[in-house]
């Protein structure tokens, strides 16, 4: 067993073994780090598997951008994760038959039989001057181009979705408004307010916001 | 750089997106006039181009990630009017629901983005990029609701099946990379015309298949159709249920026709599974409805069924039964739905069968109009659903299916009975109460335009016909 | 110019048109002028039969007037239309029943009046399209789309159970037709063409016609209606409308023989002839078995309905008679100019008795024949009518409802004794259900005031009445013009439905 | 005037004077209708007279004209048109005759009836149908003069519509016979398997052509039925080699009998002509004494040459005819009202000639029905009177005594009873005695029973007849006080038709006996097979009419009658005591005879109310239960719950629908991987 | 380590991301955290086949499947507080007002 074989066992039973926490553990912050377990541990293949490019923005992007937005939710959500998990094992036994057979057929496929050494040799490894990220790099801004811009669209109506989706603030508007700034007054300008904590919002909240755009209608 | 001409519209539908996005921003106008008008000029103005440049032939581009067809002009130009006429069902629907927010119709467009780029798809790649763009942007309109729970369920729900679903088309596309090791359609195609059968394919094809039977809403995948449309706002269920049922069309053709016509004899026998249970379960479940809502999604996926009959013939008569099923589908069901819009008074929402009581006493238009909707799903004569029926039973016959066609028609016997129900409340029902329906001009435009779409279609389908035969010449 | 007119186009097209000019135009709120554009569209539709009864030139089985369009060209559909010996009088019925129904509408419907003549309007024009149909998906679609005026008819106007009814009527034919259409686009797709002449001339092998044959016959037997398809039927007549039940009874049920003439035999003749057996074992049941079953009926129109049960349980068999006839060209003839004699004064003998029911109903507002009793003291031209109608029904010689049974008895005598020995049974039965409640509600002494004070028949009622019982009488007294006008196209019938489509073998 | 039109006027005058008194009855007034309907009548008689005569001292050949094709196809052409022969002329005379009498005796008795014009139009339309009905050429024209004798029959049984009685007569009338339509029809329908056609010519034509061979080939070994290729056969029972085979002939001669059965009220058919007495008296008459009842004699008469190539049915008529003769005439000793022994005495008269014809006596059956047709009509017309004087009472009980009062209406009662006894020289007489001689030569089936029947018939006849004159006309008077204050004489209306009739009760024996009787008047029309001739024996005996009833009052059948006359009058008026013996000593068999041997109970408990609990289970279990409520209810409903189960499988949980997605997903991989 | 190694181990990865979202009953969070489970069995299988045929392609498909994921996460968290502020909660056994 040769250094290549241990680190691939190590952290294939590495891998699996957080993702299987990622859906066993009560706690959704611990959920979450298996995660990022897995996925450092997934990285690490990625890396035998020399694509270290992905592998890496596996971890900056993944692990440091969109597992961070995880935790980040997870923490926001005052939600009480000691009920959350409760009554999972009489699961179980369904959920792991359902997962074996799966397991099972796709094992069937992919066995040695078809995918073994033998049948697909492992190829060279890449030298020294090959540079996985300029190779990607080409690619993407020549053929993939296409692609490439389908992909930021699809970033933009993430952005335009969750934004809209989540949004809760007073819908400022960006135009000018003559009449109203003659009309303001001193008190408009400033307003104190008191505000709690964040808490569970309420719809009242959600509605006042929505009211005062409706007035704002109204008006004009 | 490449001649982006041929990519015009996809191009112009952005920029106008953008545009839209802008001028939402900065725009005073509480009630989105300008942005909804911009909208729907953007669409207008991109179905334009789409027909100024139809192709007659097919031109694959962009290193072969983009093919343009007239199969893929047509569901262009078919979405993109779906779309405007989905916006004019919405727009009175939204406002009364304060989700009337530019988002909303920038949704819309990139939706319609995501459907063109879909269509047009000729890798792997560009195909999954297009379906996600599609898909998350309707994730999005269904949560759009903010404060519904139904709303918010919906979309979870929506989301969690929705990228399952992705999953399992990815996790097969990854083994078809594995075994061809090309994501180009042609190259696929390709590959199995010179290959013997490969078990690793033939594998990775089920996933495809239950990832688009799932967009589809076929049985058993169809567990996400009922409900999100319940769930989802009205106007956006009309959308969801009319438009992308096209585009996705356009990729199971894409990856059936264009990809893996070598391997018909396989998903020919997935589909017919899916197909007759989804005939049966559709048509039985829609039976037990009392929401008008889910009722017509149960429709949908029985619809499905009948639809996935044309793809199991296998051949280019059967997939223009299809495309001829699908595209009369989307403007029956979009009527369907937006019959709902037309009949809500204020924000109370039209859902049970029960709230139609009387209408073709209270507004005997309205009633017609929406009978004629009802009766063309349920395949009557002279009707444009008929001959949709007419089509994919025609093409299973072709197949040599005749069992398939004789179950075809038995559960349509059992779909009638739904559909007469919703024509009974209307028609045979007294009214709660007598107060007329008066909605406003769009609306009565939209109900007319799809009332009048499903009996001109009925008495003069040739033309659709012809046009849905054309865009598979090439088959 | 005229011999240009597209007089079938014209017969199809102009009453739905005018359904919607009266359903759009002046509507509810216009009521006279509905009215007014109802009877003259009527009137034009019936003048427009009788120019077609005029050019129609007997003495050929070939399609006459015929008119061809390509409709659907990538699927070879038609919109073909021609008329024969079998579909001119069918047209002709159709068009003067309409008449009688829109008049009869005026007094008798109270509400959405405009509606109603505009459904049968539209109803008038699908059912002409549906016998002058030559293309086999065009006449599916008027066969198809005429339910849905039906439908609406027996369910916005109906009696109280009307739903229960009508969703029954609509789903039990529609249970039928759909499988003829699977069987048509089979045809059509081995074919290249849906042209019904064309499917006659087809070959197809036993087992194929025997599927195709069972697939028609679910269609036509349920339209028709044969035992044991048949319960529809009575619920749909009770429940509909007097009009409704009119030209349910009067045409509708045509349609059903008219599909086993058209279809049924000639495409499938070695189909036919492997079910002729039980078809007239089922059509002999529906005599013997529906004639007792409507002598225990109390609701007069109930009663209709089973007797026009067993009315067409004599088209039936006159129909599939002719396969157990061979060679005896003479009573093949015979047999199916009886099916085809009974099926138009069926029309005219359960029109004018729903129409007299009708009349009885909107004075007193009940069906139940025990309701009544001794109208014959305050309505005497009614019940007189009514007598000739109740005889008619019963086979009376010298009226219409004669000749069929006759001719189909004494065919079939030729087939086997026995089954004239069954279909004879009609002639007590018959008399006695029709008898029965003829001296229940006629005679006697008047079983209330409100009989006692009923007026008779107004010039309306009259109108419709009287015309139909000079029809009624004049066929029973001079069928030759008719049987002569349906002759040859018999013939061809006969022609086809008795030579095997096996080449030898069958 | 041509032939042909003047026959249609027979038939069309009749028909008009129907209609206009129909249809304008109001605005024509009593008068005009009476008169339009008689002038009709008259003209139809006049023309009838005129053809009668011309068969009878003019020889005339048989005309066979058509009128109009009624339908024409493939070779078969189906016409209306009339079949002139002696027969024909015979029916014509006695028709018109008897309808004219009629017409004008319902002048003065229907005068106060509010349905005056609607009885007239009635009789005329009768009228105009059996006129149809004697005159056709065809099986079709018969059937339908048939039929609508039957259905002017039916209106006018019920013609007082308010009766409760009479509405059940007159459809008890028109379902009886229609049971006998039913054997026609079939009858009719194996004529048109057999011949092919349905004219009488071709089908007589081929009959003569068999007949002819009877004398020239060996019949042993060929039938000439076979020569003619008319010899076929239908298996009534069994299949393959077990079958039971009927010649097609007899098939037909009883179907056609089960027809006459019916319409001419024979045992078990008889049923509705009692009751038929509901209707007005005039009616009675005409239709149920007269014309209409004798249509199914005419008609085995016109049959013959049929009837005659089958000895099955010639015996089964034997039987029957005998049974009727007999029983019914039992039944009218123990009536009482006077129009039910009349009509009792009818049926009896009516199984004299079946008898007849069952012993191929064809002519002396029809000349009975001859004679019958104005003796019986006058009974009738006197019973008319009678119970016009009376008040409409009909009851015998409450009579008695009337003689002095009504003496035209007496004197006219006791020329009919005498007919009707057969007291020779009257009319019954000669047409009586040739039926008993006839039967007494019979050899074929049966034939014993027929004779003891109809000598017994000839005491029974005495019987009652003399018994309802004691009692009505003699006696102590048992009218009511207020009645017979105002008791009169009828009108002349209703007298001179019974004296009009009294004239050829007396005479018309005598004057036609030797040529329709003896005679060759009816060769063209009547076939009678050699062997059959059972008259030969009285046409050699027969001399003259004077010398064969002279030699009518030494015959045992004389004597018959004169006991039968005798006993009446002992037991009836001599000593009414002796009928309370007699009655008490034979009550079994009185109230068997009292009860009409039960046929009516055992019709309405088995016939009516059966069919109806028939229809009734039919209905409910068959209809309702199984194939509404089992399968098609039933069927939907196991759908809806169905579609109501499948639903709970929409959980409504997200982790179900990933699972099952899921599942799907192993069972298309499964499927993909060991199925495929 | 050959090919089938690595399609093992996505293999695995894969079936636990079923099993997760089939056991959970309760949190929705952990639909998505399996989801990108899901996903990275994808890419892995992606990566491996794309080192094995000596193809970048495969590699060019992941990077744009992490896009997407990253986009897919965004919405889904955005619907999740969409969900939590309607519902209070983010129980999955909660979501069950749509059924039927």
């Amino acid at each position: 067993m040769n250094v290549e074989q241990i680190v691939f066992y190590f952290f294939a039973a590495l891998t699996i073994i957080a993702a299987i926490g990622v859906i066993t553990v009560k706690n959704a912050v611990q959920a979450v780090l298996c995660l990022v377990l897995t996925f450092f541990s997934a990285a690490v293949l990625w890396m035998l598997l020399e694509a270290e490019f992905l592998a890496i923005t596996l971890i900056l992007v993944y692990v440091g951008a969109v597992m961070v937005l995880f935790l980040f939710v997870v923490m926001m959500l005052d939600v009480d994760y000691a009920a959350l998990k409760q009554g999972f094992t009489r699961y179980l036994p369904l959920g792991l038959f359902t997962a074996l057979a799966l397991f099972a057929v796709i094992y069937w496929v992919v066995r040695s039989k078809y995918f073994g050494s033998d049948v697909i040799p492992e190829p060279a490894k890449h030298g020294a001057e090959y540079s996985n990220v300029k190779e990607l790099g080409r690619l993407l801004y020549t053929e993939y181009f296409y692609a490439f811009e389908i992909a930021g669209v699809i970033l933009l109506v993430a952005i335009v979705a969750a934004i809209s989706l989540t949004f809760r603030g007073r819908r400022e508007r960006r135009g000018q408004s003559v009449p109203g700034q003659h009309k303001v007054s001193k008190e408009d300008r400033l307003r104190v307010i008191k505000m709690d904590a964040e808490k569970a919002p309420s719809d009242e909240l959600e509605q006042t916001a929505d009211q005062n755009d409706e007035q704002q209608r109204g008006n004009s | 750089m490449p001649n982006l001409i041929h990519l015009s519209p996809e191009i112009f539908l952005l920029c106008a997106a953008c545009v839209v996005l802008l001028v939402d921003v900065f725009s005073n106008d509480f009630d989105r006039k300008l942005t909804y008008k911009l909208t729907q000029l953007s669409l207008l103005a991109t179905a334009i181009i789409v027909i100024s440049q139809f192709p007659t032939v097919q031109y694959y581009l962009y290193d072969r990630h983009f093919v343009l067809d007239p199969m893929a002009a047509t569901i262009k130009v078919s979405v993109l009017l779906l779309t405007m006429l989905a916006l004019l069902y919405a727009r009175p629907y939204i406002m009364q629901r304060r989700i009337l927010r530019g988002e909303y119709f920038i949704l819309y467009l990139f939706a319609v983005l995501g459907m063109m780029v879909l269509v047009s798809g000729a890798s792997m790649l560009t195909l999954y990029l297009g379906l996600e763009l599609l898909s998350l942007s309707l994730y999005a309109l269904v949560a759009m609701q903010r404060h519904s729970t139904l709303a918010a369920e919906a979309a979870v729900k929506y989301f969690v099946m929705g990228a399952i679903a992705s999953g399992f088309i990815l996790y097969g596309v990854s083994l078809v990379y594995g075994v061809t090791a090309k994501i180009h359609m042609t190259d696929i195609a390709e590959f199995i015309a010179i290959n013997e059968s490969n078990l690793t394919l033939r594998f990775a094809l089920v996933f495809i298949v239950v990832g688009l039977a799932f967009k589809f809403g076929a049985v058993p995948f169809q567990m996400w159709v009922p409900d999100v449309y319940h769930g989802a706002p009205t106007s956006a269920t009309a959308f969801i249920a009319s438009a992308p049922k096209i585009a996705a069309f356009g990729f199971a053709i894409r990856i059936f026709a264009y990809g893996f016509q070598g391997l018909l004899a396989d998903w020919q026998g997935l589909l017919i599974i899916v197909a007759v249970l989804s005939m049966v379960v559709g048509n039985l479940v829609a039976l037990a409805q009392t929401n008008i809502k889910r009722l017509l999604a149960y429709s949908a996926i029985a619809h499905v069924g009948y639809f996935l009959l044309g793809l199991i013939a296998g051949n280019g008569q059967g997939y223009s039964a299809s495309f001829f099923y699908i595209i009369t589908y989307a403007i029956m069901s979009l009527g369907g739905f937006g019959c709902l819009i037309y009949l809500t008074k204020g924000t109370q929402e039209v859902e049970q069968i029960n709230d139609l009581k009387g209408l073709g006493q209270r507004n005997p238009w309205a009633g017609l109009l929406i009978s004629f909707l009802f009766l063309s799903m349920a395949g009557l004569p002279p009707f444009v659903g008929f001959w949709a029926k007419f089509e994919v039973i025609d093409a299973v016959l072709n197949a040599g299916f005749v069992w398939l066609a004789l179950v075809a028609a038995f559960m349509s016997i059992i779909g009638l009975f739904y559909y007469l129900r919703v024509v009974k409340v209307i028609f045979f029902d007294a009214p709660d109460n007598d107060s007329r329906i008066r909605a406003e001009r769009g609306l009565r435009l939209a109900l007319g335009l799809s009332g009048t779409a499903v009996i001109v279609l009925g008495f003069f389908p040739s033309q659709l016909i012809e046009i849905c035969q054309k865009a598979f010449q090439y088959l | 110019m005229l011999e240009q007119l597209p007089i079938l186009s014209l017969l199809i097209w102009l009453p739905i048109l005018g359904g919607f000019l009266v359903l759009f135009g002046p509507g509810d709120k216009l009521l006279v002028w509905s009215q007014r554009i109802s009877i003259v569209i009527s009137v034009l539709t019936l003048l427009l039969t009788g120019w077609l009864l005029w050019v129609y030139q007997n003495g050929s089985a070939e399609y006459q007037l015929v008119e061809q369009a390509d409709w659907i060209p990538s699927f070879n559909i038609q919109y073909a239309l021609g008329v024969d010996g079998i579909a001119v009088p069918l047209i002709a019925l159709t068009g003067l029943i309409n008449l009688l129904v829109v008049v009869g509408a005026i007094g008798s419907v109270k509400f959405r009046r405009a509606q109603y003549f505009s459904a049968a309007l539209m109803m008038t024009g699908l059912m002409n399209g549906v016998f002058a149909a030559t293309d086999a998906i065009l006449f599916y679609v008027f066969w198809e789309a005429m339910l849905i005026p039906m439908f609406l008819m027996i369910g916005v106007w109906g009696g109280p159970n009307r739903i229960y009814a009508t969703i029954k009527f609509f789903l039990y034919t529609f249970f039928g037709s759909i499988f003829m259409l699977v069987a048509l686009i089979y045809m059509g797709r081995e074919l290249g063409s849906f042209a019904i002449s064309d499917m006659q001339q087809m070959s197809l092998s036993l087992s194929e016609q025997k599927w195709i044959f069972v697939a028609f016959l679910a269609a036509f037997a349920v339209k028709i209606p044969m035992v044991p398809v048949h319960t529809w039927l009575p619920d749909a007549h009770v429940e509909a409308p007097t009009g409704g039940s009119v030209i349910l009874a009067a045409i509708m049920l045509k349609m059903g023989g008219y599909g086993f003439l058209r279809f049924s035999l000639p495409i499938t003749p070695d189909g036919a002839d492997a079910f002729s057996w039980w078809l007239i074992l089922f059509s002999l049941i529906a005599i013997a078995y529906i004639g007792f079953v409507a002598l225990a009926q109390q609701d007069m129109k109930k009663l209709i309905a089973y007797s026009s049960i067993a009315h067409m349980g004599f088209v039936t068999l006159g129909i599939f008679v002719i396969l157990m006839l061979a060679g005896a060209a003479k009573a093949q003839s015979m047999a199916l100019q009886g099916a085809m004699v009974q099926m138009i004064s069926h029309g005219l003998i359960s029109g004018a008795l729903f129409f007299s029911i009708g009349v009885l109903y909107d004075r007193v507002h009940s069906r139940e024949i025990s309701d009544y009793g001794g109208v014959v003291n305050s309505m005497p031209v009614f019940a007189s009518l009514l007598m000739l109608f109740v005889m008619a029904n019963a086979g009376l010689p010298g009226t219409s409802g004669f000749i069929g049974e006759f001719f189909v008895i004494l065919s079939s005598f030729q087939a086997d004794w026995r089954i004239a020995l069954v279909a004879g049974t009609t002639l007590v039965l018959g008399a006695a259900y029709s008898l029965w409640m003829y001296k229940r509600v006629i005679f006697g002494k008047a079983a209330s005031d409100k009989i006692s004070r009923l007026e008779d028949i107004n010039g309306r009622e009259k109108f419709i009445l009287m015309t139909l019982a000079l029809l009624i009488l004049a066929l029973g007294l001079y069928p030759q013009p008719l049987i002569e006008m349906m002759q040859p196209s018999i013939e061809n019938i006969i022609q086809l439905a008795t030579s095997s489509k096996l080449g030898g073998q069958g | 005037m041509s032939m042909q039109s003047q026959l249609l006027l027979v038939v069309l005058a009749p028909l008009f004077g129907a209609l206009l008194a129909g249809l304008l009855g109001k605005k024509l007034g009593k008068k005009n209708t009476h008169r339009l309907t008689i002038l009709g009548v008259a003209i139809a008689f006049a023309i009838s007279l005129k053809v009668f005569f011309s068969y009878l001292y003019g020889g005339a050949q048989p005309l066979n004209i058509t009128v109009y094709n009624w339908a024409s196809f493939a070779d078969l052409t189906i016409q209306v048109g009339f079949l002139l022969d002696s027969l024909t002329a015979m029916m014509m005379v006695v028709v018109t005759f008897v309808s004219l009498m009629v017409h004008i005796y319902s002048i003065g008795y229907m005068q106060d009836d509010n349905g005056y014009q609607r009885f007239f139009s009635y009789i005329s339309l009768f009228t105009f149908s059996m006129l149809m009905l004697v005159m056709s050429n065809n099986f079709l024209q018969l059937f339908f003069g048939w039929e609508a004798v039957g259905v002017v029959s039916y209106l006018l049984i019920g013609f007082w519509f308010q009766k409760e009685t009479a509405i059940f007569a007159n459809m008890k009338a028109f379902l009886v016979n229609r049971v006998g339509d039913f054997g026609f029809i079939l009858g009719i329908g194996a004529i048109f398997m057999l011949f092919g056609t349905l004219d009488y010519a071709p089908v007589f034509s081929k009959l003569n052509s068999a007949e002819v061979l009877i004398g020239n080939i060996n019949t042993d070994e060929i039938s000439p039925l076979a020569v003619v290729g008319l010899d076929k056969t239908i298996s009534v029972w069994g299949e393959g080699s077990e079958t039971v085979q009927w010649s097609l002939i007899s098939f037909i001669c009883i179907c056609l009998f089960i027809g006459a059965m019916g319409k001419s009220a024979q045992v078990p058919l008889h049923v509705w002509l009692p009751d038929s007495m509901e209707g007005p008296t005039p009616i009675s008459a005409l239709i149920h004494a007269a014309t209409m009842v004798t249509a199914g004699v005419f008609m085995v008469a016109r049959m013959s040459p049929l009837f005659e190539f089958s000895e099955t049915a010639l015996a089964m008529v034997t039987i029957i005819g005998a049974i009727t003769a007999l029983f019914m005439g039992l039944v009218g000793i123990v009536q009482n009202d006077i129009k039910r022994i009349v009509a009792y005495s009818t049926l009896s008269q009516l199984g004299y000639m079946v008898v007849a014809l069952g012993v191929s006596a064809y002519s002396a059956a029809v000349f009975h029905l001859f004679t019958h047709a104005f003796f019986k009509a006058l009974l009738f017309l006197a019973a008319g009177s009678v119970i016009v004087a009376l008040h409409h009472e009909q009851d015998i009980r409450k009579m008695g005594g009337l003689y002095k009062k009504l003496p035209i209406t007496y004197w006219c009662s006791l020329i009919g009873t005498l007919a009707l006894i057969g007291t020779p020289f009257f009319a019954g007489f000669y047409s009586k005695d040739a039926i008993i001689a006839a039967v007494g030569e019979a050899q074929g089936f049966a034939s014993g029973f027929a004779q003891f029947a109809v000598l017994a018939g000839v005491v029974v006849t005495a019987l009652y007849s003399i018994r309802m004159l004691l009692i009505v006309f003699h006696g102590p008077s048992r009218v009511d006080a207020h009645t017979a204050a105002h008791l009169h004489e009828s009108p002349k209306v209703i007298t001179w038709p019974l004296i009009l009739l009294a004239i050829p009760s007396l005479a018309i024996g005598w004057l036609m006996a030797e040529p329709m009787l003896v005679g060759d008047y009816f060769k063209d029309a009547i076939v009678v097979h050699d062997g059959h001739d059972t008259l030969q024996a009285l046409r050699e005996h027969f001399g003259n009419a004077f010398s064969f009833a002279l030699h009518g009052f030494v015959t045992p059948v004389f004597w018959l009658m004169l006991l039968g006359v005798v006993a009446a009058i002992g037991i009836f008026w001599w000593k009414p005591a002796l009928a309370d013996t007699l009655s008490k000593l034979l009550t079994p068999v009185r109230k068997l005879v009292e009860n009409k041997y039960y046929f009516d109970e055992f019709n309405q408990k088995v016939f009516a109310k059966g069919a109806v609990s028939l229809g009734n289970v039919f209905w409910r279990y068959g209809d309702k239960a199984v194939i509404d409520e089992g399968v098609i209810d039933g069927g939907s409903q196991t759908v809806v719950k169905i579609a109501q189960k499948a639903r709970k499988l929409q959980t409504g949980y997200l982790y179900h629908y990933a699972l099952i997605m899921v599942l799907g997903l192993l069972a298309l991989l499964a499927w993909l991987l060991f199925v495929a | 380590m050959s090919l089938s190694h690595y399609l093992t181990v996505s293999a695995i990865l894969f079936a636990i991301s079923i099993v997760g979202i089939v056991i959970n009953r309760k949190n929705v969070i952990t639909l998505l955290m399996c989801i990108e489970l899901m996903l990275l069995a994808v890419n892995t299988n992606f990566i491996a086949f794309s080192r094995y045929l000596g193809d970048e392609v495969g590699q060019i498909f992941v990077f744009f499947i992490l896009t997407v994921a990253a986009a897919e996460a965004a919405i889904g968290l955005a619907i999740l507080v969409v969900l939590f502020r309607t519902h209070r909660a983010i129980d999955v056994e909660q979501l069950e007002e749509l059924k039927g």
